[in-house]
């Protein structure tokens, strides 16, 4: 199944360049790795933060999983959407999040997206496309397909990304989903972040499938296995996928074989993989490889390189600066937002 | 004003989506069977012939995803009204409408609503056993963010369902099987009935009874008998469970000073529940001479044998005794 | 996948006989014939009950579906176990019940496998294995995964086997219940009764793929998938997924074609198909087909059939006799068994 | 008698369980990540290392299966402990717990018996925000068939668990989050607590303050300070939510004539609505010199913002003001 989503090289197609290089200008492909930068620095910072006390509750870092999250939002328009995860930092910010907004949302603040209601496991962006990060596993799935089936029917042409991840595909909310999404051919693309983990739990340990995309099958759904650290690899798999979305043919699904670099949360000990594990992962580096991809191909300096993460070590100094600095909501706003007010004629 | 004839709750409620969906593209319904069966109890019926197959969508079996669906498509801008075939079923779907319906809204600080409507059929006394036969409202009651509403006349039925169409939030609707098929005046067109309000649908002297859905008509019957015994029951129709209109009930019975609640489902931390806590909350724990009484339903799952069915939730003489008993009680 | 269970014809196996006629006892035979026109009876005299008053609520008859009841309890022992759905009696009787109490049950009396708690939808006979029938769709999955997870531990080699029907395998329960039944290998047997429809909705209109047993690849379980009308079939795709769970190699599915003569239940108008289907369906009568299997075969003659026929009619009136003259519950006792009444020392 | 030591809410709940592997072995333990994690709360901790990983089973991530493979096993003769990673993911499991698990004795005559005990880490003040945080107790409360304990000390939280053991009937066992790392005296060796009765934890004459799980040390907390202002205040901690000990609760109210509850849960259907609805119906509506006070959570989800979230449940002052309040009227 491997590769299913893969062009051939063809005759007519000899430019054997990553896909990613031959199909974005260099502006998008270097504003790509801006937003990978933003992801990990921010994620980086937010950790930063909690040690610090300045934060509370938990965070789940993606931290090492990059490209996919930028990948597969990278052919997206503003008005498509995503559902995303307790994970969702990475998603968020791929679909073009403020990440001052985010920072207020984890300092509680409301000037943060969800007004400090939300933080960290609800971050969402509405407005970008991005209805939600869910604290419960594969609980956006269903919300996606439901979104797709209002797109289709308001807003033919748009689609919905779920991401979700290997633990997730374990939930009956994931095969209740995919079946209603196949059988109404709904413009919705599942993505499965696999990262070999749901928490401390191995998908061999699991899952009865090595692949979470072998399950495809059992909803008469394409899917793909991409490497999700390869950032070319997962814009490339997301191709066919987003056009059979787009022209009614129906979902699909993307099985990006990724890895997180830190533990589950905050509280994680790490005692379920090894320290070699991590490592040999570590080096797979999605951001790393991206930039010398960049290199290679004469997209990118080294100079741009740097003034990039120079420029995203700024952002989020000023990002924090302003979740700072926002005002925090006010107790006796305790029950707004619980019921839409209504307009008093 | 409006025609009004004389049709059952099921083809009330059934009114109510046909207006909904001629009024606006934007409602569709999704449920179990819905399409060309017309529902495990025939209330959608033949609409899929008029609206198409778009509009009345058979779902697979699978209720979890039938409500985050429903709850997507709200938040996208479609008006989803979602059937479950049986109440019971929303055991399944807990997930979708207490973590995501209910608090999306507020999680995401007001940047979406969710206008998701589901209805229940529910209650017992069709011999269908402990898993086709609860009254489950209380869960939905005891959540934020939802409201819930359980008619009890066909009038109701289409007014509080065409409200909760107009509602930008997550309305559930509590219906009771054995009031499919029973009948009253509904006007043609469209009029709603307001969330949130109880009804005085009796006035009288002597005791209030609160009833919901099914033990409205029970209460009224039990009150035209305790009426011939001497005894003044004013009854009120909750109909909305959630906001709970305790101004109308605490207003009855600082009048009445005596109140008995009855309900369908389990006595224990059933609505009546709730009713008793708010009324003794309120001023009018001053007037009560009474204790007050909670007629719901048995600690125990709906048995299958027909007796033990009907001994499980209240009946007209349940409520006639209880009444009795408390309008009798000197202080 | 279709024969996927069904043995090959060898050079050692000249015998071409149907696999039961071979494998089974003439007596065995002729008991699984009483006990098909046993279920068949039993329901047309249910409905008929039904009909007249006598029995109140709702039945679900499995009138058609004979073969698959009878063939996948065949090779199972008193000791094994089944669990059943709101399509249950053929289970019930299939796995051995007496139809007496099933009679007392559906009248609600005290006698009934339930005490006149459950009635039809609740059928059950623990004694005999039968765990019960489930007034929800897929209800049944996930206890029988845990049954057999007990019985791995503490009865080595029982079996349970799972039936549910197609509309159920759209539901989670189904999906969360066949995975860990593969991860922790349990030998337990998901039998799939495919009548073609979950209520009114076709599988067509309900679920992604053709075949039930296409989902197997999403667990890792080999599948089968056999004529549900032919009771040898059955019988003979139950013997390798038996020898799997009896030897610690894991769950099976098995998907049976088959359908339900009748509505999907009293309420059932009938709309969403067609007579001639479902005539066609009664040409391939499961009991007339095994019966004309046993004469073929010289296992039964036409005589012996017609007083296995007359047996059960006697049977089945005494039953109702039974049932008839049972006592009611006692509506003072309408609190028992809520609880386990607890020894009061 | 057993050694006393001074250990964890949380490594209470550990020995519990330990004993109980230790002692029979049909006793297991199954949740997510529950093995070499040792559980989200490291409430199951090294139990894996000890016992291995057939009788201490990490689970896939599918919380309705999970709960319906406990019922299995439990109906065929072992004792499952199954362990929720928050209560809230119990929605997804209402279907076997509220439909199945408690209603099988039932629906089959008292042929089987479902003992089964699932643990529900439960309760806010951990930043977790709205679907991490909730106080789902009522829900199960509501349900004939299951029993329902919420453990407010360590001494209760192993002796319940085991009593749990013990029990031929599903236990529903809420814990506090917040209560895993509180301190408190324990016995060593196996002992239980009742499920079903209630504890008087502190006898006072002018008010009684109902509480449970985490509000039990606030309504102590509170007692100290009312004491200090001259309120006696008679704290109960309900220890079971099903079966209720109503004589406790009402043999306090007729003896202190008015009646706090606190509770964390949302304040509608909560399970203070229960206490109060069982005090206004009993002996004790005639020694009731003030309304009954209700102090539940508010009627929202849990916000992420941590003013916001203190404020969305009953914190000690707002026991001490409600407390201030009710005693000092005069009536
Ligand atoms: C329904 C539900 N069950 C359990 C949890 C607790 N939990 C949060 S994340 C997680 C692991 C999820 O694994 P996976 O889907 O692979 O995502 P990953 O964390 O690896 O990104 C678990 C068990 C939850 N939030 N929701
Ligand atoms: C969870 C749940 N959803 C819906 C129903 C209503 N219902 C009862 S049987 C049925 C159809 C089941 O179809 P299938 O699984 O194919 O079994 P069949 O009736 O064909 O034997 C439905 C929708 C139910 N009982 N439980
Ligand atoms: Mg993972
Ligand atoms: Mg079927």
């Amino acid at each position: 199944m491997t590769g299913y989503f893969k062009q051939q090289a063809s005759p007519e197609n000899l430019d054997d360049r990553p896909f990613a290089i031959r199909h974005y200008s260099a502006d998008r492909l270097k504003d790509a790795l801006y937003r990978m930068h933003l992801i990990r620095r921010f994620e980086e910072s937010a950790e930063d933060c909690y040690m610090r006390g300045l934060i509370h509750g938990t965070m789940h870092l993606s931290i090492g999983q990059e490209a996919s999250a930028m990948g597969a939002c990278m052919s997206l328009t503003p008005d498509d959407q995503i559902t995303s995860t307790h994970r969702g930092h990475g998603h968020c910010i791929a679909k073009g999040a403020d990440v001052a907004r985010m920072f207020a949302e984890f300092f509680g603040r409301q000037t943060g997206y969800c007004k400090g209601r939300g933080g960290s496991m609800h971050i969402a962006d509405v407005a970008g496309g991005n209805l939600g990060a869910n604290g419960i596993v594969a609980g956006g799935i269903p919300i996606a397909v439901g979104a797709a089936m209002a797109n289709k029917r308001l807003h033919p042409g748009r689609v919905v990304v779920s991401f979700f991840g290997d633990g997730a595909n374990n939930e009956g909310a994931f095969h209740e989903s995919l079946n209603m999404a196949s059988v109404w051919k709904l413009p919705v693309i599942f993505v499965c972040e696999n990262n070999g983990y749901g928490m401390s739990t191995s998908t061999a340990r699991s899952t009865a499938v090595e692949h979470i995309a072998t399950r495809a099958g059992g909803y008469n759904m394409p899917a793909g296995i991409v490497d999700g650290n390869n950032f070319s690899d997962v814009t490339e798999a997301m191709q066919p996928a987003l056009r059979r979305a787009r022209t009614g043919g129906g979902p699909s699904l993307l099985e990006c074989k990724t890895y997180r670099w830190r533990g589950h949360s905050k509280s994680d000990r790490n005692l379920y993989r090894t320290k070699e594990e991590i490592q040999q992962w570590q080096r797979k580096d999605p951001i790393a490889r991206f930039e010398s991809s960049l290199l290679e191909y004469g997209i990118a300096t080294q100079h741009q390189i740097q003034q990039t993460a120079d420029r995203v070590e700024g952002d989020i100094e000023r990002a924090i600066d302003y979740a700072k600095e926002s005002p925090q909501p006010s107790v006796k706003d305790l029950l707004k937002y619980v019921y839409t007010e209504q307009q008093t004629p | 004003m409006n025609d009004v004839s004389e049709i059952s709750y099921a083809e009330a409620i059934k009114d109510a989506m046909a207006i909904a969906l001629q009024a606006d593209e934007r409602v569709f319904l999704m449920g179990e069977d819905i399409g060309v069966y017309g529902g495990a109890f025939q209330v959608t019926g033949d609409l899929v012939h008029r609206f198409g197959e778009d509009r009345v969508i058979d779902m697979p079996i699978s209720e979890l995803a039938g409500a985050g669906v429903a709850v997507g498509a709200a938040v996208n801008g479609l008006r989803p009204i979602l059937e479950f075939q049986f109440s019971d079923f929303a055991a399944l779907a807990m997930e979708q409408i207490a973590n995501q319906a209910a608090k999306m809204r507020y999680m995401l600080g007001g940047e979406v609503s969710v206008p998701v409507v589901m209805r229940f059929p529910s209650g017992s006394g069709t011999g269908a056993a402990a898993q086709h036969s609860q009254s489950l409202e209380a869960w939905f009651g005891h959540v934020p963010g939802l409201k819930v509403v359980q008619p009890s006349t066909p009038y109701d039925a289409k007014g509080l369902l065409l409200a909760a169409l107009e509602d930008p939030d997550p309305v559930m609707i509590f219906e009771h099987k054995l009031l499919y098929k029973v009948k009253g005046e509904v006007p043609e067109g469209h009029y709603t009935v307001p969330i949130g309000k109880a009804a005085v649908v009796l006035e009288g002297r002597d005791l209030t009874i609160v009833a919901s859905s099914i033990m409205v008509p029970r209460a009224l019957d039990a009150a035209g008998e305790l009426a011939r015994q001497g005894v003044s029951a004013e009854v009120i129709d909750l109909r909305t469970i959630r906001p709970l209109d305790r101004e109308t009930i605490v207003k009855s019975v600082c009048k009445t000073h005596r109140l008995l609640c009855v309900y369908e489902g389990v006595k224990t931390l059933g609505i009546g529940a709730e009713v008793s806590a708010s009324v003794v909350e309120s001023e009018a724990f001053d007037f009560l001479d009474a204790p007050i009484v909670r007629l719901g339903g048995a600690e125990s799952p709906i048995p299958y044998n027909p007796e033990l069915e009907k001994a499980a939730v209240p009946q007209k003489e349940n409520i006639i005794d209880a009444a009795l008993a408390l309008a009798s009680g000197v202080r």
